[in-house]
């Protein structure tokens, strides 16, 4: 099971999506994005923005990093605090 | 050096914040803070309100790194993180930094690296209420380039 | 702009300074502080007072030109400056300088820049007092250079 | 008549010094500091060193400034404040 967490607008475009998928061998953050395209063409556009960063468990990684079962996947649009 | 990172939906108290790192150690010679406040305008247009998102747990690793930063760059004694989230209405206060040292030009310093960090880095969201309309702020470009400013290699 | 510059004995509360600086108009984004405090070593000595002294009337001329400079140079909301005078123990305040603005980097830097003037530039004098042994403060290079980053003309 | 303050470490070396002199036409800054040196070689020494400054009515002015009655006439060493 791996957890997915969209945050700011991203969250807006993920409304209804299920919270987190099954983990599969050679999982990546960028198949994550390319499974979800079936019901949300806004969403994956949103995701394919590049200014899109991700993080698993907290950490940056690059779109290709191998993703691991339990795992927590979030998608980040750039920061706006302060 | 003593670091403080807080996020929380409360209200934070300057004053307090300031004795605290005043009091650090009796070498303090500069205490700097910058609180950012929440203004009535977004692009020309007055705000209802103002609610803060954040990614729990990865915001305060961030912050640690930001701050851990400052302190190899700088001489300081102290240094204070209080970002608030949840929902601020216009005026209220946002974020806090203080940063004590012995010499002025490191407490200067480090407080805008800090928060120049803090804008670009930090796992923080801000939504905009115009009117009952909501819509999620864009970053600025001129973040970016306040915290290009501190290094070439970032 | 609105200004504020008082040479005291007394001491000053920075909360007390810092809200009405947040409350000058509701487009103040960025409030800025440096306090300066006695610190308990000068040349690796510990003290027993400061004690400082001004030219009256002049030095009140003197602080207005920096802020005048300052708002010239920035976006500005509110300066305050509070230098005090007289005897001083370790840990007290002896300086205050508050800025306010919509954006962060008005603030900042017009705070640090009425700070290296003001360190250079205005009319008050320090003398330490080390066990009854009493002498007047050198002034540093340090503070000169401070102040030449802003200005090649200066 | 032309009233005399120093400032800093200056004070330090004028002490039982009068606090004003008498207008004479011409009068520079330059002039009162040599005409101290009679009694005073020490303030002489320190008021000719090159960070020394100095105001007239409290505006900084040149050692060859003209001196007008009832001038203040005020020696400055580096300031040392904030």
């Amino acid at each position: 099971m791996i957890k997915l967490l969209f945050f700011g607008r991203l969250g807006d475009f993920a409304t209804g999506l299920s919270t987190s998928i099954d983990a599969v061998d050679g999982l990546t953050p960028a198949a994550v994005r390319d499974g979800l395209a079936a019901g949300h063409p806004q969403l994956v556009y949103e995701l394919s923005q590049p200014q899109v960063l991700i993080s698993l468990n907290q950490m940056i990684v690059d779109w290709d990093h191998p993703i691991v079962d339990g795992a927590e996947l979030a998608f980040l649009p750039p920061v706006t605090g302060g | 050096m003593i670091s403080t990172i807080r996020i929380q939906t409360q209200d934070f108290d300057l004053a307090a914040e300031y004795q605290l790192l005043r009091q650090l150690k009796a070498s303090v010679g500069a205490v700097v803070t910058f609180s950012g406040l929440v203004r009535d305008l977004e692009q020309q247009q007055s705000i209802n309100s103002l609610t803060l998102q954040h990614y729990a747990g990865m915001t305060e690793s961030l912050l640690q790194g930001i701050v851990d930063q400052a302190e190899m760059r700088w001489d300081l004694i102290g240094i204070t993180v209080i970002h608030r989230v949840g929902k601020l209405l216009p005026s209220d206060q946002i974020v806090f930094v203080g940063v004590a040292s012995q010499h002025r030009s490191d407490a200067f310093e480090a407080a805008q690296f800090v928060m120049d960090y803090l804008k670009t880095k930090a796992t923080f969201w801000k939504k905009v209420d115009q009117n009952g309309q909501q819509y999620w702020v864009e970053s600025k470009s001129s973040d970016q380039a306040a915290r290009d400013r501190w290094s070439t290699d970032d």
